[in-house]
C-alpha cells in the first residue's frame, strides 16, 4: 500500500518546509507551556496536547508521511501515551491508596499537592492526547492491514 | 428589528456557523469539504457555549470583590475540553481521508459510491 | 473498595489499554492476555458493583472530593449496574472470538478497551456534559475499530460514520448547552429539579428536548438516522462489527433512557405530552421501516444491520412509554439484543471465515455444512422473532404490557406485527439455511467442510463456543425478567418526580 | 414412585431429552428408531399414570418451572382437560411412530433424523400445551409447537414446501401475536392468566368491550391453527408434508393445539357463564358451522386424497368448536369428545392414503379405482373411518356427533344441529366415493372426475397431480427406483430431481391393472399395516363402548368440573 500512497499524495513545497521549520520550535514551546499550566492559570494537557502534537502533524504535512514516520520512532510516541495514562491513573489509585477518592489530590503528604498534583496530571494528559493524536493519524493513515502483515507497530 | 441584531449579533454568528456547515456537509460532495463542514458546524457551537457564559449581574464563581459583569468560566472549561475532542475526531477523520485516498485515488464521494457498487 | 467501584469500572480499561501499546515495544502479541486480564477485572468489578447496588440502592462517587454539582459525580443505579455488567460480559466474550478472528494487533486491544471505558463511562456518568466526553471517546474509539477492517470499503464506512456521528453528539451538545442557559448546572440530579422550576415548556428547554434526544438517536440508530449503520456493521472486521453491533448503540440507547427519566423526568412528559408522542411516532416508524429495509437486503451483515434499527424502534418505544413494566421491557430486550445481535454478527463471521458467504444465497444448506453454527443462528434467529420462552419474548411481552397500561394503542399494535415483520426477512435466512440445497456443481467448492474441519481460514472452537453461549444466553436470559423487574422497580422509585 | 406433580415435566422431558440421542444415532438407523419408540412409550406410560387421580381421584397436579413475567409463572398443571389432550397426543405419538418408521424406511426419504427429532421436540410442545396452567404458559408451547413443526411442513425441500412452509410460519405467528394480544389485554384487565375452572371471576366484571375484544383476540389466534375460516389456507397447503406428519400433526396435535386452546379459552379463561352474557359464543358458533359446511363442499372438489382429507379435517375441527361455543353441557361433552374421536379416525385415513402412497405412489382418487384389491386390509380400514367420519352408529364419529346434535337441540339451535345433520350428508358425499372406488370399480370403467369440482373457493380445476410433489413428479412404483443410498445428500441430487427421469407419468394402476393382495398383509409391511389397524381399532371401540374407553369419562371429568352449568 504504501507504494500506492507516495504518488500524488506528497508535494514538496519550499514555502510550507520553510515556514514549518521555522515555526516548529515556538509551537513545540508554547505547547509544553501551556501543559505546565492549569492548576491556578490558564492552561492544561488539552490543550497544549493538541499543540504539540500538531508539530508532528505540520512535519509530516511538510516533508510527507513516510518520511515522518520513519524519523519519528513510533515507539516514542507509544511510550509517551502509555505512560500519560499511567501517570494520570497512577495518581487519580494512588489517592484511593491514601484513603481518598479517585484523584482527591490533598491526600498526597507534599506541599501543594493539588497544584503540582493537577499540574502532573495535565502533564500526562498532554502527553497522551499528543501521542495519541500523532498515532492514530499515523495508525489509521496507514490502516491495520498495514499494522498485521508489516508486523508495522505504531 | 436592527436593535435585536447588534444586541444578539453572536447569536446569528452562531446560526450562520451552524447552518454553512450542515449546508457543507450535506451539498459538498468531497470528503475533505465535508470534514470543514463538520468542524464550521462545531465551531458554531463552541461559539454559543462561549456566549452564552455571559451572564449580566451575575458574579464571580471564585473571587468575591468588584463589580460589573463576569463570564461564567464553566462553559469556557467544557469547550476547551469538546475543542480537544474535535481536534480529535478531526484528526481521525483526516487520516481515514488519508487512507481513502491512498485507496481509491479519489475523494469524491459520488465515485466512492459506484466504486463501492462494482 | 468497593465504593471505588464506579471509578475503576472506567480507569480500568483505561490503564489496561495503555498496557498492550507499552509492553507492546519489549514483546510481540501481549494485547489479547491484557485484554482478557483486564476484562476479567472489569467483569468482577462490574458484578460486584451490581450486587452491592441491588442490595443497597445506587451509589454516587465524586472524583477528587469535588462536591456535585461542582464536581463530576458518577451514579450507578440499578439501571446502570446492569448495562455495566453487559458491557463486561459481552466484551469478554467477544474477546473469546477475537483471539482467533483477530486482528491481532496490539493498538487493536487498546482501542477496545478504550471503547470499553467510552462505554462504561456513558453509563456511569451523571453528568450531562461528561456523558458528551465520554460519547465521544466511544466514537473515537469506535471508528477507529471500524477503520480496521480488512477492506478499504472500511475506511470509506467509519468515515461516514464519524461524520454522521459526530454531527449527532454535536447536536447533543448543543442541547446541553441549551439546558446549561436555561438552569445554570448539567449535573443530572440537580437538573431534573431545575428543569422543572424553568418550566418544562419553555423554548429552551423544549429545544435541548429536541437536540439532546435527537443527537442519540443519531447514536442509537434509528430510522431515518440510521445511515451510518448498516456499513459500519458490514464493512467492518468481525471481531469489531460483533462488538459495535453488541454494545455501541446499546450503550446510546440507555443514555436515552437516562436522559428521560433521570433529567427531563416522567413530568416532563406529563407536561409536554407532544414530546412523547413524537418519540413514540419515531420508535414505531423505525420499527417497521427497518423490518422493510432489512426484508431487502441481500447481503446477511445488512440484514442484521437493518433488523438493529427495527429492534431499537422497540427498545426505544418502551422507554418512552415509561410505565414501569415497559422500562422492564426495553432493557430486558435491550440486553437481550446485545447478545443476540453478537451472536449473529460472530456467526456471520464464523460462516465467512469456513464457507465465504456473505449473501443470503449463499447461505443455502448451511444447515449441513456447518451445523453447529447454523443451528446457533437458528435459535438466535427464534429468539429475535420472539418465540417464547426466549428473551426477545420476554422483553416483548413487558413492552407490550406496559404500552397496553400506558393505552398507546396504537403502539400495541405495531409492537405485535413486529413479530411478523421480524418473522418476514429472517425466515428466508432460515429456510436458505436448512431447506434449500447447497450450491452444488455451479460452484468450484462443491466439498461440504465439516464443522471444526479445515477451511477457507482458521475458526476456533472459541469462536464457535461463543455463538453456542449467544445461543444458550439467549434462551436462558427470559428467566433473568424477574431480577430485572425488581432492579427496575427499586430504580424507579428513586427517579425524581417533580 | 415418582412425584405426580414431576410427572409432566417429565412427560416433556421424555420427547425433548430424546432429541440428541437422536442426533446422537444419527448414523445408526435401528437404534434412533428405538430412542424414538422409548421416548413416545415413556411419555405415554408417565401421562396414563396420572389418569387414575386426575380422572377418579379428582385431584391436580401443579409444577411451577419458573418465574417467566411480572405476576406470571411458566408452570405446569395436570388437569382432566389436559390430561385428555396429553394423553391423547402421547399415545397415538406411539402409533404414528411405528408407522413413520414404516413410511420413511418406504421412501428412503432424506434427513430422517432432523424429521424424528423434529417430531419429538413437536410433541414435547404439544403435551407442553395439553398441561399449561395459565395462558401465558400455552402461549410459550403454542409458539414452539409452530417452530418445532415447521422443519416438518418444510421436509421436502421443494419449492412447494418451501412456499408452504413460509405460509404456515406466517398464519401461525400471525395468529400468536393475536393470542399475545390477547393474553396481554387479559393480565392487564384482571391481573392473571392463570387457568380457572368455571372462568376468571375478573373477567365477568370487566368491562364487556374489553373482554370482547380479548375473547376475539384469543379466537381469531387459536382459529388459525384450529382452522376456522377463513384462516384456514395453510392446512391444505402444509399437506405436502410427509404423510405422518400430516396424520399426527395436522390431524392431532397441532390443530388439536388450537382447538385445545379454543377450549381452555372458554371454559377455563372466560368460562361458560361469562361468554353466554358477554353473547360471543354465537358468532363462533355461527362461524363454526359455516367453516364445517363450506369446507364440507371444498372437499367434495377434491381429487389429491390428502388435500380431500384436509379439508375433512378443516370441517370436523370445527364440529368440535361449535360444540365449544354451543355452550350446552351436551354440547361440551360432544365437542370435547369429538378430540380424541376425531383423531382416531382422521389418523386412520392419514395413514391410509400415506400407505397407499408409498406402495403404489398414487395420490388422486381418480386413480384409486379398483385399488381394494392391491391394498385389502388398507381400504377396510379406510371404509371404517371413513364411516366414522360421517357419524354412523357403533362408530367414534358417532358418539361425539350424538351428544352434540343433542346439545344443539337443547340449545334451541334447530339451525345448527340442522346444519351437522347436513355435513354428515356431505361427509359421506366425499368419502363414499373413494371407498365405492377403491372395491367396486376396476382402473377401466371408473368415472374419471370426482363427485363435483371445485365450486368453492380455491383452485377451479382440479390438480391431477396434487399437491404432493413426490407423487407429483415422481410416478412410477417402487421398483423402478434406485434406492440404494440411504439418505441423499440434497447437494448431490435434490429431491425432485431424483425421480425426475419419470416426470410425465402420473401415479395410478400399473399398465396391467392393480396386482391382488392377500387379507394377510401382502400389501405393505407391517410398521405400516399395524399403525393402521390399531388406529382403526381405537375409533371402533371408542364407538362401540364409550364408556370402557377413558375418554368419556376424563370428557365427563372436565364438564363436571366447570360446576354450574348455564
Amino acid at each position: 500500500m504504501s507504494d500506492a500512497e507516495q504518488p500524488g499524495l506528497y508535494v514538496e513545497s519550499t514555502v510550507i518546509m520553510t515556514t514549518v521549520r521555522v515555526v516548529t520550535p515556538f509551537i513545540l514551546t508554547f505547547g509544553l507551556f501551556i501543559m505546565f499550566h492549569g492548576a491556578d492559570s490558564p492552561g492544561g494537557g488539552f490543550q497544549g496536547g493538541v499543540i504539540a502534537g500538531s508539530v508532528v502533524m505540520m512535519l509530516a504535512f511538510a516533508y510527507g508521511i513516510e518520511a515522518t514516520r520513519d524519523w519519528l520512532d513510533s515507539r516514542l510516541v507509544v511510550a509517551i501515551a502509555s505512560l500519560g495514562v499511567l501517570t494520570f491513573a497512577g495518581i487519580g489509585l494512588g489517592s484511593i491508596l491514601l484513603g481518598g477518592t479517585f484523584l482527591e489530590y490533598h491526600r498526597y503528604p507534599i506541599e501543594k499537592a493539588s497544584k503540582y498534583g493537577i499540574e502532573l496530571v495535565e502533564l500526562g494528559i498532554g502527553g497522551i492526547v499528543a501521542s495519541v493524536i500523532i498515532g492514530l493519524f499515523f495508525v489509521i493513515a496507514a490502516g491495520f492491514g498495514h499494522a498485521i502483515d508489516g508486523g508495522d507497530e505504531s | 428589528m436592527i436593535d435585536t441584531f447588534l444586541t444578539h449579533y453572536n447569536y446569528y454568528a452562531v446560526v450562520a456557523l451552524l447552518g454553512i456547515g450542515v449546508y457543507m456537509l450535506v451539498e459538498s460532495s468531497n470528503l475533505v469539504k465535508k470534514v470543514i463542514g463538520m468542524n464550521v458546524f462545531q465551531t458554531g457551537i463552541f461559539l454559543f457555549f462561549v456566549t452564552a457564559a455571559y451572564r449580566s449581574g451575575a458574579g464571580p464563581a471564585v473571587v468575591h470583590e468588584g463589580g460589573g459583569p463576569y463570564v461564567s468560566p464553566l462553559p469556557h472549561v467544557l469547550i476547551l475540553t469538546a475543542i480537544v475532542v474535535g481536534v480529535s475526531l478531526t484528526a481521525v477523520a483526516l487520516a481515514l481521508i488519508v487512507r481513502i485516498y491512498a485507496e481509491y485515488g479519489t475523494l469524491d464521494e459520488e465515485v466512492l459510491r459506484e466504486l463501492d457498487h462494482d | 473498595m468497593i465504593e471505588h467501584a464506579p471509578v475503576l469500572v472506567i480507569a480500568l480499561p483505561i490503564v489496561g489499554g495503555a498496557l498492550p501499546l507499552l509492553f507492546g515495544l519489549f514483546a510481540d502479541r501481549l494485547g489479547w492476555p491484557i485484554a482478557a486480564v483486564t476484562l476479567l477485572g472489569q467483569t468482577v468489578l462490574a458484578v460486584a458493583l451490581a450486587t452491592t447496588v441491588v442490595d443497597g440502592g445506587a451509589v454516587s462517587y465524586v472524583p477528587g472530593g469535588f462536591v456535585a454539582p461542582y464536581g463530576i459525580e458518577l451514579v450507578v443505579d440499578g439501571l446502570s449496574a446492569v448495562v455495566l455488567v453487559l458491557i463486561a460480559a459481552v466484551s469478554l466474550g467477544v474477546l473469546a472470538y477475537a483471539r482467533r478472528a483477530g486482528p491481532h494487533a496490539d493498538s487493536f486491544y487498546a482501542q477496545y478497551l478504550l471503547l470499553v471505558a467510552g462505554l462504561s463511562g456513558m453509563t456511569a456518568t451523571g453528568d450531562v456534559f461528561n456523558l458528551y466526553v465520554f460519547l465521544e471517546i466511544t466514537g473515537l474509539a469506535a471508528y477507529g475499530l471500524v477503520a480496521s477492517g480488512r477492506s478499504a470499503s472500511a475506511a470509506v464506512a467509519a468515515l461516514k460514520y464519524l461524520i454522521v456521528g459526530t454531527i449527532g453528539a454535536s447536536l447533543y451538545l448543543l442541547g446541553a448547552g441549551y439546558l446549561l442557559a436555561a438552569t445554570g448546572t448539567l449535573n443530572m440530579a440537580d437538573l431534573a429539579g431545575t428543569l422543572a422550576e424553568a418550566g418544562y415548556d419553555s423554548t429552551l428547554v423544549l429545544t435541548a428536548f429536541g437536540l439532546m434526544i435527537g443527537g442519540l438517536a443519531v447514536k442509537v440508530a434509528l430510522y431515518p438516522l440510521h445511515t451510518w449503520q448498516p456499513d459500519a456493521y458490514a464493512d467492518a472486521h468481525d471481531t469489531v462489527s460483533t462488538l459495535v453491533a453488541a454494545l455501541v448503540s446499546t450503550v446510546a440507547a440507555y443514555a436515552l433512557a437516562r436522559l428521560l427519566f433521570s433529567v427531563f423526568t416522567v413530568g416532563f412528559f406529563d407536561a409536554v405530552p407532544i414530546a412523547q408522542t413524537a418519540l413514540l411516532t419515531v420508535a414505531a416508524v423505525s420499527i417497521v421501516a427497518g423490518s422493510l429495509l432489512a426484508v431487502a437486503q441481500s447481503d446477511v451483515q445488512r440484514m442484521l444491520a437493518y433488523s438493529s434499527v427495527s429492534q431499537f424502534g422497540l427498545v426505544i418505544a418502551g422507554f418512552a412509554v415509561g410505565t414501569q413494566a415497559a422500562i422492564v421491557g426495553a432493557l430486558v430486550h435491550l440486553v437481550g439484543h446485545a447478545v443476540m445481535k453478537g451472536g449473529l454478527f460472530a456467526a456471520t463471521g464464523i460462516v465467512e471465515r469456513r464457507t465465504g458467504a456473505r449473501r443470503l444465497a449463499e447461505y443455502a444448506g448451511l444447515g449441513e455444512r456447518a451445523p453447529v453454527t447454523a443451528a446457533g443462528i437458528a435459535v438466535l434467529l427464534f429468539a429475535m422473532v420472539g418465540v417464547p420462552p426466549a428473551v426477545g419474548f420476554v422483553g416483548k411481552w413487558y413492552i407490550v404490557v406496559g404500552a397496553v397500561e400506558a393505552g398507546t394503542w396504537s403502539l400495541v399494535v405495531v409492537l405485535l406485527a413486529s413479530t411478523l415483520l421480524t418473522l418476514a426477512y429472517f425466515a428466508r435466512l432460515f429456510e436458505r439455511m436448512y431447506f434449500t440445497a447447497p450450491p452444488s456443481a455451479s460452484t468450484t467448492d462443491a466439498t461440504p467442510v465439516p464443522d471444526g474441519g479445515n477451511g477457507r481460514e482458521a475458526v476456533s472452537t472459541g469462536m464457535v463456543a461463543v455463538v453456542v453461549a449467544a445461543a444458550l444466553l439467549a434462551v436462558v436470559l427470559g428467566g433473568t425478567a424477574p431480577l430485572v423487574e425488581q432492579i427496575v422497580e427499586q430504580t424507579v422509585s428513586t427517579f425524581p418526580h417533580p | 414412585m415418582i412425584d405426580p406433580s414431576l410427572r409432566p415435566v417429565l412427560a416433556i422431558l421424555a420427547s425433548l431429552l430424546a432429541i440428541p440421542l437422536i442426533f446422537a444415532t444419527s448414523s445408526r438407523r435401528t437404534l434412533r428408531e428405538s430412542v424414538t419408540i422409548a421416548a413416545a412409550l415413556t411419555k405415554f406410560g408417565l401421562i396414563a399414570s396420572l389418569v387414575p387421580s386426575v380422572v377418579w381421584g379428582g385431584e391436580t397436579y401443579e409444577y411451577a418451572l419458573f418465574t417467566l413475567a411480572s405476576g406470571i409463572e411458566l408452570a405446569l398443571e395436570v388437569d382432566a382437560l389436559g390430561l385428555l389432550f396429553g394423553l391423547l397426543a402421547s399415545l397415538l405419538w406411539i402409533v404414528t411412530s411405528f408407522y413413520s418408521i414404516g413410511y420413511m424406511r418406504g421412501l428412503d426419504e432424506h434427513a430422517q433424523t432432523r424429521y424424528f427429532a423434529s417430531f419429538a421436540a413437536s410433541l414435547a410442545a404439544a403435551v407442553g400445551v395439553a398441561f399449561a396452567a395459565n395462558l401465558l404458559t400455552l402461549f410459550v408451547f403454542y409458539e414452539l409447537l409452530t417452530v418445532a413443526t415447521y422443519p416438518l411442513v418444510t421436509h421436502d425441500e421443494t419449492d412447494e414446501a418451501r412456499a408452504a412452509g413460509r405460509k404456515y410460519l406466517t398464519y401461525t405467528f400471525g395468529g400468536g401475536i393475536a393470542v399475545l394480544a390477547g393474553t396481554v389485554l387479559l393480565f392487564w384487565a384482571t391481573g392473571t392468566t392463570a387457568f380457572t375452572p368455571g372462568g376468571i371471576a375478573e373477567l365477568a366484571t370487566t368491562d364487556p368491550a374489553i373482554a370482547r375484544a380479548i375473547f376475539a383476540l384469543l379466537v381469531t389466534g387459536f382459529g388459525v391453527k384450529a382452522a376456522l375460516m377463513p384462516m384456514h389456507s395453510w392446512l391444505p397447503d402444509a399437506m405436502v408434508a410427509p404423510t405422518p406428519v400430516s396424520g399426527l400433526l395436522h390431524a392431532v396435535a397441532v390443530v388439536k393445539s388450537g382447538v385445545f386452546g379454543l377450549a381452555r379459552v372458554i371454559l377455563d379463561v372466560f368460562g361458560p357463564e361469562t361468554v353466554e352474557s358477554l353473547g360471543v359464543g354465537l358468532s363462533l358458533a355461527v362461524v363454526a358451522t359455516a367453516t364445517l359446511l363450506i369446507a364440507s363442499i371444498i372437499a367434495l372438489g377434491r381429487d389429491n386424497l390428502k388435500r380431500r382429507l384436509a379439508y375433512s379435517t378443516i370441517s370436523q375441527l370445527s364440529y368440535i368448536v361449535l360444540g365449544l361455543a354451543l355452550l350446552k353441557e351436551s354440547a361440551l361433552i360432544g365437542g370435547l369428545l369429538h378430540i380424541p374421536a376425531h383423531a382416531f379416525m382422521k389418523l386412520t385415513l392419514f395413514f391410509c392414503a400415506g400407505a397407499i402412497h408409498v406402495e403404489t405412489h398414487t395420490d388422486d382418487i381418480s386413480d384409486m379405482a379398483g385399488i381394494g384389491r392391491r391394498m385389502p386390509l388398507t381400504m377396510a380400514a379406510f371404509a371404517v373411518a371413513s364411516a366414522g367420519m360421517a357419524g354412523i352408529p357403533l362408530l367414534a364419529g358417532f358418539v361425539s356427533k350424538w351428544y352434540i346434535v343433542i346439545g344443539a337441540i337443547e340449545g334451541g339451535g334447530w339451525f345448527f344441529a340442522g346444519a351437522l345433520l347436513l355435513s354428515g350428508v356431505l361427509n359421506i358425499g366425499y368419502f363414499w366415493p373413494v371407498v365405492y372406488q377403491a372395491y367396486f370399480e376396476s382402473p377401466d370403467d371408473h368415472d374419471e372426475k370426482p363427485l363435483v369440482r371445485g365450486i368453492f373457493g380455491g383452485r377451479t380445476a382440479v390438480e391431477t397431480d396434487g399437491g404432493e410433489p413426490v407423487g407429483a413428479a415422481d410416478g412410477a412404483e417402487t421398483g423402478d427406483h434406485d434406492h440404494t443410498d440411504d439418505e441423499p445428500e440434497p447437494y448431490e441430487t435434490d429431491h425432485l430431481g431424483k425421480y425426475n427421469e419419470d416426470h410425465d407419468h402420473h401415479g395410478g394402476p400399473p399398465e396391467g391393472g392393480w396386482t391382488a393382495a392377500g387379507w394377510r398383509g401382502g400389501e405393505s409391511t407391517w410398521f405400516m399395516l399395524g399403525p393402521i389397524l390399531a388406529a382403526a381399532t381405537g375409533a371402533v371401540v371408542l364407538g362401540i363402548v364409550p364408556n370402557t374407553a377413558v375418554f368419556l369419562e376424563i370428557v365427563t371429568t372436565v364438564v363436571d368440573n366447570l360446576g354450574v352449568m348455564v
